[in-house]
């Protein structure tokens, strides 16, 4: 099975990458961006095959290293 | 005094906080050579001090520190420091610390995105601690910095219990000891440099002390930090 | 397999004769995989079939020389049983595909070449050479290759300490990298890579194999033309973490008796490591391809033999070791796989799924090796330019504010900055001096370090630019106080099947050897890049030239910082004011003719050993060599390291060429130092025979220069430090 | 008009990261874990209000900065 973790800085945590890319893409031209924010998305393949539990296994590894639950929030997805 | 080096790998500072530390108890009390303690090594023997040295403990790959923060030494680490035994990280280290939960907070990427290696002044925000005894409250200090992530953040309430306790150790300042922007490497919030716990018995810091422990290398700063924990821990 | 057709040989870069010869070797057609092995062993990057034959006429034995040419990095020794372990290498069309994995992979590279040896690498440099700053890439590819060699050398917790960025249009469309590292290893604790005792275990550690960079031997041999950056799936990605742990858990091994011989897998992977390994101990090898650890399904055994994954290394183990060593590597959680064992029948045999997917003769293979003498056409030295030809600036103090701003002498720090210099807490002289100092763990000994090459000089006269590069970097070792010991060159050059870059090649090998010799500094590693050219058009000649010196004791050491107020600056060598191919020629004065200042290498010798001996009597306070920008800029350079204000006063002397010349004249073999008092300098002096005069003293809080108003040293460090991070797009004052 | 920005290795390339975190799950006892492959995700605000625009210029930033072509590939998503 495969799945996608989200790993997003929360709201009001300072991001320093995205404030360099939004300058940077300003600098470009780019003009009608209004905001970025940068995460991490990773990818992961399971031989679990039981939805519920890999879905239970992914939020203990978010919870334990995927994610700094003090600045970040995570997201689960799972492949169909 | 017998401290312990933990050796995560991809540490690369381990030795030169280990000769320092060395240094510090020959000029000061027997007790000989930090151990070095693999990260496997969940057991390891009484020590008066832990310390966590710089490098980039599995590559500081995901974010700094948090694997490391996982490996199975950090358990008794953890353990140890919750009974009061004095633990200290530096750069590497501090974000170990913060990602096991021993100190507040999180380092973030520095705030021009890149990786800095210089000379930065240092005030010393407090005297009254194992950490810090030798030096005087107010004083600067000349160490380095030397890290890529190292962008102190912390929740407005958080900061302001801490600042309430005392528990900024070292911030950010130019020569003469203010506290300006252009003095500070990485954007960290209010000029951070290290903090402590609540108990202060764990010490966090982004510069690297032991880089200028030594005259041979241009500076000594560093090494009363060495020599006070040296002291109060024999 | 797919069939080797006439556009098979050709794409891999092999000539018919070429072919012919491989044919001639196995009595019949190789498959795809024997051609493709047949290729990279050939290959330029792997054979020096181009420059062999000049390389062979350069000197490099010296009693101090314990290994030359020949292994993965020259080794010399350094006293107290210990030994210095260190070479050079390029990785600049990696870099200007992909400039930050580029760099990173070539620091990599570079640091197996030195561990491999048995060394703990202690320091890294870097030689970089970028196109015009107003060209659209520049920037990006000096942001891209900054960040890549801190990105790797960080994280490997080895400082780089050193070395040299020089920015030319005739870079444009292929920039240099060339990476040294240097390490220190006990003397009977040396590794090479000979092979010897059959049927002895032959191991595989590290990472595992990828689809990478195949065919980048063959790219590295390739000229950039129209749709080069289509290559780009050949690039290879750096993993520093584990190359760290390849270093620690090497040197763990290596603290055991298990080795027999070690080989990092640099170009050409597996191939050359094997071959290399086998053919020096007179052997075949027999490799079981189904237990190479492979990071992907389903690879053919071309695509493992030539893939060039980074991070690994080739061990033959004494019998019965198998064990220890599989403990350590999986202690470091790295891949551990027997992969085959040494046989006597001379050749190397690859299996897979059982059956044989290649046969090669080892030997016949390696001595068949294409070698070349080509054609060249010897290049003119340019003329002689008079000093009084070039143009006196308006005002000399405008002229050096100018001169220290301009891109080849602006301050480096937004560089060195982002690289770890510090860790392993042994660097005594960080970047910005002459040469880095680094101390000897554990003694109060260190090694100077230094990379130097003047491009233009080169380009200008040949063999002269030759000689200058290796007597500057034997200066820049002076000047620190160390003794020079040894030279390891990284020879960039164009196309060598063009007479005129074969001559600048020829040229060049002929300056450095002669001055090597002069200056008894044996060449001891060195590597060779060719090919680098866009478009038919040709980078400047670019022998980068690396070297390590010996510090005895760290309290005899001098930096270039001016010390107290109140001291007298000396100029030591003979000033004419040589102004052809100078920087302030090309910069004030915006022309780009004459003649190189001449070499010579008996004064550069004398006055050398003179400096030397002044500093290690501890008889002066500080010292700068002079090169780019003469003395104007050296005396600049000093007074920023130290904050410390000097004035320059011209000596009464009737032969003193006109100010401007004297000023920022480029006359090789000199030296400004700091002491208390000139006197018992001159008298030194003049007794040894070597020009010296007393040309200003220390003081104040400015620099000022005859025919000019005094410059504050704030203007002056502006000046100096605002380009860089300006270019480059940063807000000042962090 | 919201946006994300999915830049991910190309197949093939090296993921050093990626490794690591397998490594480091599996040292945690997440024995299910049979690849891991990280990637960023970089989430935009656009002034824009036109998706094919807004698509066309997030192509345009990708190219140009979000994505290094040479090792990675990205795929944009508008949000509705
Ligand atoms: N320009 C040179 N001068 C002296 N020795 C050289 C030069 N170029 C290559 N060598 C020597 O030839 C040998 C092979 O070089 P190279 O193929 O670059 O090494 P590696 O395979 O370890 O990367 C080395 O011993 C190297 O030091
Ligand atoms: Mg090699």
């Amino acid at each position: 099975m495969k799945a996608r973790v989200h790993v997003t800085l929360k709201p009001g945590v300072l991001d320093p990458q995205g404030k360099a890319i939004h300058k940077a893409l300003s600098g470009l031209g780019f003009e009608t961006v209004e905001r970025v924010r940068q995460g991490k998305v990773i990818e992961l393949e399971l031989s679990e095959s039981d939805p519920e539990r890999a879905r239970e296994s992914l939020r203990d590894m978010c919870e334990k290293l995927l994610a700094n639950t003090v600045i970040e929030n995570y997201a689960i997805e799972l492949d169909a | 005094m017998k401290a312990a080096v933990i050796v995560f790998p991809g540490s690369n500072c381990d030795r030169d906080v280990q000769v320092a530390l060395a240094q510090a108890t020959a000029r000061h009390a027997s007790g000989g050579a930090p151990i070095m303690v693999w990260h496997k090594d969940a057991d390891f023997e009484k020590v008066e001090l832990i310390v966590l040295p710089g490098g980039f403990s599995y590559g500081d790959y995901l974010r700094c520190g948090a694997m490391a923060a996982q490996s199975p030494v950090m358990k008794e680490v953890v353990r140890r420091a919750n009974r009061g035994v004095p633990v200290m990280g530096i750069c590497n280290g501090f974000q170990i610390l913060t990602e096991a939960g021993l100190l507040p907070g999180a380092l973030i990427r520095n705030a021009n995105l890149k990786f800095i290696c210089r000379d930065v002044n240092l005030r010393v925000e407090t005297s009254q601690s194992l950490f810090t005894g030798r030096y005087e409250e107010g004083q600067t200090i000349r160490v380095p910095v030397a890290h890529h992530d190292g962008n102190y953040i912390a929740g407005d309430e958080e900061m302001e219990r801490m600042e309430d306790r005392g528990q900024i150790a070292f911030r950010y300042c130019a020569p003469d000891g203010t506290l300006t922007s252009d003095a500070n490497p990485n954007g960290s919030a209010r000029n951070i440099a290290g903090i402590f716990n609540e108990t202060k018995t764990v010490l966090g810091l982004m510069p690297h002390p032991e880089r200028l422990a030594d005259p041979a290398l241009g500076g000594s700063d560093g090494r009363p930090l060495f020599d006070g924990l040296v002291e109060a821990l024999s | 397999m797919s069939e080797v057709t006439p556009e098979v040989i050709a794409e891999h870069g092999l000539s018919g004769e070429e072919y012919e010869r491989i044919l001639g070797i196995l009595g019949r057609a190789p498959n795809l995989l024997e051609l493709g092995i047949f290729s990279v062993m050939w290959s330029e990057h792997c054979s020096y079939k181009s420059s062999k034959v000049w390389l062979k006429t350069l000197p490099t034995t010296a009693p101090w020389v314990i290994h030359g040419p020949g292994e993965n990095a020259g080794v010399v020794d350094i006293g107290e049983g210990l030994a210095a372990i260190f070479k050079m290498e390029s990785h600049n069309h990696p870099s200007f595909i992909e400039p930050y994995q580029g760099a990173a992979t070539g620091v990599g590279g570079i640091l197996r070449d030195v561990f491999t040896m048995g060394a703990r690498p202690v320091a890294n440099l870097n030689a970089l050479r970028f196109g015009d700053p107003s060209h659209p890439k520049t920037r990006h590819l000096l942001a891209g290759v900054v960040e890549g060699i801190g990105g790797y050398g960080n994280c490997v917790g080895v400082p780089t300490v050193g070395g040299e960025v020089n920015f030319d249009a005739g870079y444009n469309g292929n920039i240099l990298v060339n990476a040294m590292t240097v390490g220190i290893a006990r003397q009977d604790r040396i590794f090479t890579s000979q092979a010897s005792g059959i049927g002895n275990p032959v191991v595989y550690v590290g990472s595992k194999t990828g689809r990478d960079g195949i065919h980048g031997a063959t790219m590295a041999s390739a000229e950039f033309g129209e749709g080069a950056e289509e290559k780009r799936p050949t690039v290879q990605v750096g993993d520093p973490f584990t190359e760290k742990l390849l270093i620690e858990a090497c040197l763990e091994l290596m603290a055991t008796d298990a080795i027999v011989a070690i080989q990092d897998m640099g170009a050409a992977g597996l191939t050359s490591s094997s071959f290399e390994m086998a053919s020096k101990g007179g052997l075949g090898v027999e490799l079981d391809l189904d237990c190479v650890p492979c990071r992907e399904d389903g690879m053919t055994p071309y695509e493992m033999m030539l893939s060039e994954s980074q991070e690994r290394m080739v061990i033959v183990l004494k019998p019965g070791r198998e064990d220890l060593a599989q403990g350590i590597f999986e202690k470091w959680d790295l891949d551990f796989a027997i992969i085959g064992h040494l046989t006597g029948s001379g050749r190397m045999i690859l299996k897979m799924h059982g059956e044989t997917v290649g046969d090669l003769p080892i030997d016949p293979l390696a001595q068949a090796a294409p070698e070349y003498r080509r054609p060249y056409e010897d290049m003119p030295e340019a003329p002689f330019l008079a000093p009084s030809a070039v143009p006196a600036p308006a005002d000399t103090s405008a002229a050096l504010l100018q001169l220290l701003a301009c891109p080849d002498l602006c301050s480096r720090r937004w560089v060195w900055d982002q690289y770890d210099h510090m860790v392993m807490a042994d660097t005594v002289g960080r970047p910005g001096g002459d040469a880095a100092v680094v101390r000897i763990h554990g003694t109060k000994r260190a090694l100077a370090i230094t990379t130097d090459c003047t491009p233009r000089y080169c380009q200008a006269a040949p063999r002269t630019g030759g000689a200058q590069a290796v007597a500057e970097a034997w200066r820049n070792l002076t000047a620190v106080g160390a003794r020079p010991l040894a030279v390891t060159d990284n020879l960039n050059f164009g196309n060598p099947e063009r007479p005129e870059v074969m001559g600048q090649f020829v040229g060049c090998i002929q300056g450095i050897g002669e001055a090597c010799r002069a200056l008894d500094f044996p060449v001891v590693s060195g590597n060779v890049s060719l090919y680098n050219e866009t478009n038919g058009k040709a980078i400047p000649p670019t022998p980068a030239i690396g070297a390590v010196g010996l510090i005895e004791t760290l309290d005899r050491t001098a930096t270039i910082a001016l010390k107290a107020p109140g001291e007298d600056i000396v100029l030591i060598g003979a000033t004419e004011g040589h102004l052809g191919a100078s920087l302030y020629l090309r910069e004030v004065a915006g022309r780009r003719e004459g003649a190189p200042p001449p070499v010579d290498l008996a004064a550069e010798r004398r006055n050398g050993d003179f400096v030397r001996g002044l500093i290690q009597g501890g008889q002066i306070t500080a010292c700068h060599d002079l090169s780019d920008g003469g003395l104007a800029v050296a005396l600049a350079e000093m007074a920023l390291a130290g904050k410390l204000g000097a004035t320059l006063t011209p000596p009464e002397d009737p032969g003193l060429p006109p100010l401007h010349a004297w000023l920022f004249g480029e006359d090789q073999a000199r030296y400004l130092i700091a002491a208390a008092s000139a006197d018992l300098v001159l008298e030194a002096a003049r007794a040894a025979g070597v020009p010296a005069a007393k040309v200003g003293t220390t003081g104040g809080d400015a620099l000022t220069l005859p025919g000019g108003a005094p410059i504050y040293l704030n203007d002056l460090r502006s000046a100096h430090e605002n380009w860089l991070p300006v270019y480059m797009g940063e807000s000042l004052g962090n």
